[in-house]
């Protein structure tokens, strides 16, 4: 971390940059978030570990208006939306001064207070110089140890590699951290009844507070105004009443980023009520990939996107219902 | 490569011989025919009625099994191969046939058609190709002039047998002419020989027979050849018997030099 | 609002149907007397990539009981190239809608065209059937709705 | 909020017998917005449209709703009427509570409520018109005809003498296409090539007509009144300019056995060759694939003879990109392969042939040199048997569903000349239905049966037996005398069904002009608009419609002349407002709706933008309405909901969607 | 007497074809190998099918003679195939008690020492129940 503080500091020092985007540590000490950083000088509040979950590919919206380049640090996956953002002429690439930074599977908080971890009063073990196997929590219980793999988020599980699609200069080591397949838990739902599906469902969604969180955080979520925010369907955003109205916002908002989402897994999470909203999502990519062949957005920027595609051989919609 | 083979009750026994030389060819041009356990008959005519499933049955077994072993299921006489070629048609496409069969049957996995029906001279053409066969003939039949007489079961419906052009096949010519003999094409090699009518109206049979003999002759052939045992009986029963008629599969073995083999 | 009684089911269905060849078809179904229930209300669109999931997602929200688009046979839309972007979004609409529990057969789309009276007639009959043997639709209605 | 009006229409008992029409007019007043509400017998007659223009000045209407036909038969009349009255003619919407209601349904409650549906629907789209106004393109003077057959040299013949510049697209060297491939017409049986080649001679001579012929159409952009062309001039090899048509080189290259497609592959050709003698160009073409000269490097022989210098083996393919504002198609036709129709034993008796041959076999220059005689052996037949119906009128896979419509008469025609040619030569008919609506056509018929004694069996025959001896049998019905008979004949005639050129779904999609399933292009209107494409500026001519004889072809060429020089004779167009709008402050810039645009109608600028207050440049999406087609494919694809469609808004369609789920 | 509308009903259902699709070319008479022999022909069976005059068909000599050869309906351009219409008919005559054309008592007469399985097994199957 203090080889990327170093450089950092470097190229601030020579103008290269005019500001850097990365993480700051928060009040807790697995919460840290995003920050510009415009001087050497608050540089010491920078940090990279492995809660810096957050993808800073989105900011570069912002950032590309600024004056001056920005330096942005991109994990691996971070890099797929970061290419999305270009294709869609969203983010300047010229703005942008990318460091890719190594990654060794993002931690969920979660995931340790699951393991009845409490209390918790500092953690080690989660920098990037470790080696990513086990992490040492002292709580005001004491000390307690957990397996790295055990505290990540669901996306490091069925990562898409370590290897950055895009930058200027590459630091830190990364570590796979790929183990389970990308489509299980779809597969799981699909096989399920229709009556159980709906049940699952319902249930995921009616925690729904339609805090908005997912849409915020979400790279492909980039409207100047949500379709949910302006008058164009008569959509605006209403109180919450009853989860299928609910239902409709998440199933619209995975529409319009259908083809576009790079399965970043920023949208679960953020989700402060936990629902599985990458569900969604995931269901669109792998029936994209069986219908229209394999498709990773953000794989490039120029390649067309499945939804903005097509061949006169595509299946039929009937299809869904043939394939029971 | 092996092929699981339906022979059908005719080729038990009325019709041993074209069983044997095909057996026989099959082994020179190096593939086996694995005949299926337990077969039962094909009820000789394919049963039109789309209500019916009973008499399809023993149809859908044969298929199965070869669908079992994953191999494609041959068959020489034109009857079992037309029965089975559209049963598994009505398997493969009408649901309602499907269904039913399958609730009779009873299967480990329902059989929806999978199976592959083949016709040995399709064998031939398709698999072992006619340019391939012409290599291996030793006794070129050369200077015989032979009549095709494909009757209907072979070719008709064109859209479930697949099996040539109905209305102006090619494949039997192009197997004569790989045998190294000279095929004689007339008008009458797809018209009816009488089939079953013959066991209580001979006349008509004879009339349709003498139809096939007098063109077949008028174009120049010395004699015909056949799939079916029962075009064969016909043809020699019902007609005046000027042209002699030979199973395809006994010009097969003897052009190939295997026909004394079966002889023993 | 009132109490359902026993009252015979009459499903509400939406069909969208592009203005060249289903919206044509679907005239001449009118014009050779080739009836359907009157179940079916029909919205004119453009073409059917004029059709977006929200439009087909509103209507269930407001109590459709099935949706079904038409559009012009692919190779034959109006606009060269519209039903195969069609195509795809209601493949992966109806997909997403299957995977939320929906029932299969709320939703169809159907290619007719221009000459295809009876082709629209028969679809609609069938649809109607459908949609009769699947009920009323209880999973996406926005219950706010229901007067 | 909107002042509507709502307006019923009987539509004599075609909607009054099965709607309430009353009920309707009472519901509607209650709709939101609605102002008035009437009925009328004919909202579409005069009275009925003046009732509208009526309630407009009166109440001050807003916007009009008409409850009637389809849009498709009466949208246009209600909205000229509208805008008569002052109104925005976009502030008008139908109802169609005929096609979609009246005629469908029996029972008058269940008809009566979704006609209020329907009309609710139609008022709450209208409380969210908005008046739009049509903007205008010029039209460029100048008119595109594919296909040099008699449809395109008569409309081209048309078009230009009104005056407008006119080109031809032509496949084949020549122009003349099938009519310059018949012996005689019915049913004057006047020479075709004597009335056809003074037409020929003509197009090629007039000042405003230019034409390609060994040319084909490459690619269509851009849209009526304003269509942009390349055509692919195919290297001829031979030198227009130069070449003075002596022949030469045809009498002497020695590539003699290709086949020659204009007598239908009955003899052969050279490999440089012109199709026919009338040939316009009389220009021939080398045929590269069969040139010796091109197959081997060796050869020459065309070139050494010519005394013009004209052979040019270098030529090169050539593209020629052309503005039009008009284009006609008049692609033709073909016979349909027989190959899957051999019960008739073409493809194993020379002496089964088809309709054309036989008229290549009666003509002059045809190869027999119009002497009637069998193609096996030279014999001249005496007993002589036509099929009719053959791949015509089947439903199964085979064939073509429909009538081939000439096939009848020209059969006629063929007996007629045969038996007053050969009077010793018997000739037998099997036909189902003798069909024969046109001028003088029965009459024409039955002159072949009672004054040439054509022998006409009700019956189709179910397989052609060729004999050892060379004759061939043919088994047909009697229906009549209820037999099967065997008639021995020399010849065989097949009335082949005819096909749509192969080439048009080609030239169809390039053109955005639909196809029917048989493959004839669809007109605008079966009965109203017969020769206009649906896709504007695009027009029919000849059997590419549909089937039809010589006369048909050449009154329907004219109209279409007609619909094209209408359309040139306007200096600009208004074009459709129906088109895309965006918003520029939703809009992201994403390019996605760019992606989909089939007219590339979307480009982006950098845009100084004024966002409640922040001012700044972004790059937003514009819309050229003029290329704009309002297929509204962007709509779907923008996220943000920037991109709109006029006239089928989103909030347009789910006011309706909400109407009729209420 | 049986009810000739259920028995026209029941003849397309086992045909699984449609006789109004017929434009009476009489395609299949012309093709028939047994059209002599026939006292209703082809083509006259689809219309009696339409015409439900059942009584008529069921007795006619047609029924046995018919080949099911296919030839009609492979050559229907109107995807007809009264070959199936005629099968459908013997169908509704053999599965009536006492129906059957070929009686077992008069097989033995017919046998001759050549005659193939295949031919029994077909002429059962088409004749009998």
């Amino acid at each position: 971390m203090q080889e990327l503080i170093n450089r950092a500091k470097e190229l601030l020092a020579d103008g290269t940059v005019a500001r850097v985007l990365g993480w700051k540590a928060g009040d807790l000490p697995y919460n840290p978030e995003p920050a510009y950083f415009e001087t050497e000088e608050s540089l010491k509040d920078f940090v990279y570990n492995g809660f810096c979950g957050a993808n800073l590919s989105k900011y570069m919206i912002e950032a590309s208006k600024l004056e001056g380049k920005t330096l942005v640090c991109l994990k691996p996956c971070d890099t797929y939306s970061f290419n999305q953002l270009i294709k869609e002429h969203r983010v300047d690439r010229e703005k942008a001064y990318i460091i890719g930074v190594g990654c060794k599977g993002k931690l969920d908080i979660e995931k340790i207070r699951k393991q009845g971890i409490k209390g918790i009063e500092s953690i080690s073990g989660a920098e990037i110089t470790d080696e990513a196997e086990t992490l040492t929590i002292q709580t005001i219980y004491g000390e307690k140890t957990c397996a790295y793999k055990d505290a990540m988020l669901e996306r490091c599980h069925v990562c898409k590699g370590k290897e950055h699609k895009i930058y200027d200069e590459l630091m830190g080591e990364s570590k796979e951290t790929k183990d389970a397949d990308r489509f299980a838990e779809v597969e799981k739902i699909e096989a399920m009844s229709p009556e159980e599906k709906f049940a699952f469902f319902q249930n995921e969604l009616s925690k729904c507070i339609r805090c908005n969180a997912c849409r915020n955080v979400c790279p492909a979520c980039s409207c100047r105004k949500c379709v949910f925010d302006s008058n164009k369907f008569d959509s605006a955003q209403k109180a919450n009443v009853d989860s299928f109205e609910e239902k409709m916002f998440h199933i619209i908002r995975a529409f319009h980023v259908a083809g576009r989402c790079t399965d970043c897994g920023e949208c679960s999470r953020v989700c402060p009520q936990g629902i599985p909203l990458h569900l969604f999502n995931r269901k669109f990519i792998k029936d994209i990939d069986t219908f229209y062949g394999e498709y990773q957005a953000g794989e490039d920027t120029t390649s067309k996107g499945p939804l903005t595609n097509f061949t006169f051989e595509d299946v039929e919609p009937s299809i869904v219902a043939e394939r029971g | 490569m092996k092929y699981s083979y339906y022979p059908g009750c005719t080729l038990r026994n009325k019709a041993k011989d074209l069983d044997e030389y095909a057996r026989a060819s099959a082994r020179a041009l190096g593939f086996e025919l694995e005949e299926i356990e337990d077969w039962q008959c094909c009820g000789g005519v394919y049963p039109l009625g789309t209500d019916e499933i009973a008499t399809k049955l023993s149809s859908v077994r044969a298929l199965n099994q070869a669908k079992e072993k994953g191999q494609d299921l041959v068959t020489i006489c034109s009857a079992c191969h037309h029965v089975i070629k559209r049963v598994n048609d009505d398997m493969k496409n009408v649901e309602d046939i499907r269904t039913r069969a399958n609730n009779y049957m009873q299967l480990d996995e329902p059989y929806e058609g999978e199976t592959t029906v083949l016709h040995y001279l399709e064998v031939l053409r398709d698999k072992v190709g006619f340019d391939k066969l012409k290599e291996k003939v030793v006794n070129p039949l050369t200077g015989k002039k032979i009549g095709a007489y494909y009757g209907c079961l072979l070719l008709r419906p064109g859209k479930i047998m697949a099996f040539d052009d109905p209305e102006n096949p090619t494949i039997m010519e192009d197997f004569i002419r790989a045998l190294g003999a000279e095929p004689v094409i007339y008008p009458y090699r797809n018209e009816c020989c009488g089939g079953y009518i013959s066991l209580k109206e001979k006349e008509m049979s004879q009339n349709m027979c003498q139809k096939i003999e007098d063109s077949a002759k008028g174009f120049g052939a010395d004699m015909l050849i056949t799939a079916c045992p029962l075009c064969k009986y016909n043809l020699n029963k019902n007609a005046s018997s000027e042209l002699p008629v030979y199973y395809f599969t006994e010009l097969l073995a003897e052009a190939l030099g295997v026909k004394e083999e079966v002889a023993k | 609002m009132s109490i359902e009684t026993n009252e015979e089911f009459r499903p509400k269905i939406v069909a969208f149907c592009c203005n060249w060849c289903s919206y044509a078809g679907a005239d001449l179904a009118g014009s050779s007397r080739l009836s359907y229930p009157a179940d079916v209300k029909i919205i004119r669109v453009p073409c059917s990539c004029r059709v977006n999931p929200m439009f087909i997602l509103r209507a269930f929200e407001k109590g459709a009981d099935g949706v079904i688009m038409c559009g012009c046979h692919p190779g034959d839309c109006h606009y060269s190239t519209g039903n195969y972007y069609a195509r795809r979004r209601m493949t992966l609409l109806f997909s997403m809608l299957d995977y939320i529990g929906v029932e299969n057969g709320r939703t169809r789309v159907e290619w007719v065209s221009a000459a295809e009276g009876v082709k629209f007639s028969q679809t609609m009959n069938e649809f109607v059937e459908k949609i009769h043997s699947l009920g009323k639709n209880v999973r996406l209605e926005d219950l706010r709705c229901r007067s | 909020m909107q002042r509507i009006g709502v307006f019923v229409c009987h539509c004599g008992s075609n909607i009054a017998a099965t709607v309430d029409v009353k009920k309707v007019v009472e519901l509607a007043a209650k709709e939101p917005g609605v102002v008035h509400a009437e009925d009328y017998q004919y909202m579409c007659s005069e009275a009925g449209q003046a009732k509208i223009q009526e309630a407009i000045r009166e109440k001050n209407l807003t916007g009009v709703v008409v409850c009637s036909c389809s849009p498709r038969m009466h949208e246009a009349t209600f909205r000229k009427a509208a805008e008569r009255a002052g109104l925005n003619p976009y502030m008008v919407e139908i109802a169609n509570i005929r096609e979609h209601c009246s005629w469908i349904h029996k029972d008058m409650e269940e008809a009566t409520k979704k006609a209020v549906i329907l009309a609710r629907a139609a008022i709450a789209k209208v409380n969210l018109n908005a008046p739009l106004q049509p903007g205008e393109s010029r039209v460029t003077k100048r008119a595109l005809i594919i296909g040099g057959g008699i449809a395109g040299i008569q409309t081209a013949l048309d078009i230009a003498d009104a005056g407008y510049e006119v080109d031809i697209v032509e496949k084949t060297p020549s122009i003349g296409g099938r009519m310059s491939q018949l012996d005689k017409t019915f049913p004057t049986l006047d020479c075709s090539a004597c009335i056809l080649t003074p037409k020929m001679v003509e197009a090629a001579a007039h000042e405003k007509i230019n034409i390609y012929t060994y040319s084909e159409v490459e690619h269509v952009s851009g849209f009526v009144g304003d269509f942009t062309v390349d055509i692919r001039k195919k290297a001829r090899s031979v030198n227009m300019d130069k070449c003075t048509g002596c022949g030469v080189c045809q009498e002497k290259c020695p590539s003699k056995k290709i086949p020659n497609e204009f007598n239908r592959g009955l003899n052969n050709r050279t490999a440089i060759y012109t199709p026919f003698a009338q040939a316009i160009p009389n220009v021939p073409v080398i045929d590269r694939e069969n040139c010796i000269k091109f197959k081997t490097g060796k050869c020459g022989v065309c070139s050494k003879v010519c005394q013009a210098g004209a052979i040019d083996y270098d030529q090169q393919d050539e593209i020629v990109t052309q503005k039009y504002g008009a284009i006609v198609v008049a692609t033709g036709f073909d016979t349909i392969k027989l190959d899957k129709y051999d019960e008739y034993a073409y493809s194993q008796s020379k002496d089964v042939i088809t309709s054309l041959e036989l008229e290549r076999i009666m003509n002059a220059a045809g190869p027999t040199k119009g002497h009637l005689e069998r193609l096996s052996d030279g014999k001249a037949p005496k007993e002589l048997v036509f099929i009719q119906c053959v791949g015509s009128r089947c439903s199964d896979d085979r064939g073509k569903p429909y009538c081939s419509k000439i096939c009848c008469m020209y059969t006629a025609k063929h007996a007629m000349l045969i038996r007053d040619k050969y009077p010793d030569t018997n000739v037998t008919v099997f036909y189902i239905d003798v069909r024969t609506p046109g001028k003088n056509f029965d009459e024409f018929y039955r002159r072949a049966v009672e004054q040439y004694g054509v022998n006409y069996i009700k019956g189709q025959v179910g397989k052609v037996i060729p004999q050892p001896d060379g004759s061939l049998l043919v088994q047909g019905s009697d229906l009549i005398d209820n037999k099967q008979i065997l008639k021995k004949a020399d010849m065989v005639v097949l009335a082949t069904a005819i096909e749509p050129n192969p080439d048009v779904r080609k030239i169809a999609t390039m053109l955005t002009a639909s196809i029917d399933t048989n493959n004839f292009l669809t007109e605008a209107h079966a009965k109203l608009r017969p020769v206009e494409s649906p896709t504007a500026g695009i027009f029919l001519s000849g059997v590419c419609q549909g089937p039809k004889d010589i006369p048909e072809t050449v009154a329907q060429a004219g109209a279409a002349a007609v619909k094209a020089i209408g359309l040139l004779a306007k200096d600009k167009l208004t074009t459709n407002p129906c088109t895309a709008k965006s918003d520029e402050l939703l809009c992201n810039g994403c390019s996605t709706c760019a992606n989909v645009c089939p007219y590339g109608a979307i480009s982006y600028e950098d845009k100084e933008v004024n966002d409640h207050g922040i001012r700044e440049t972004r790059r937003v999406a514009v819309v050229n309405t003029a290329l704009c087609q309002g297929c509204g494919a962007c709509t779907v694809a923008c996220p943000s909901g920037a991109m709109d469609l006029q006239g089928f808004s989103n909030r347009q369609i789910i006011a309706e969607v909400d109407a009729i789920c209420r | 007497m049986r009810n000739e509308h259920s028995a026209a009903e029941k003849i397309k259902e086992i045909s699984g074809t449609n006789p109004l699709k017929c434009m009476k070319c009489g395609k299949c008479s012309a093709t028939c190998p047994s059209f002599n022999e026939m006292d209703i022909k082809p083509h006259q069976f689809v219309s009696y099918v339409v015409n439900e005059d059942i009584e008529a068909l069921v007795n006619s000599k047609s029924l046995w003679k018919c080949l099911s050869c296919f030839a009609c309906v492979e050559r229907c351009p109107r995807d007809v195939k009264p070959g199936k219409l005629i099968d459908a008919a013997r169908q509704l005559v053999v599965r009536e008690k006492g129906g059957d054309y070929l009686k077992a008592d008069e097989i033995p007469e017919l046998l001759d020492p050549e005659l193939p399985q295949q031919l029994l097994v077909s002429a059962f199957r088409r004749y009998r129940r």
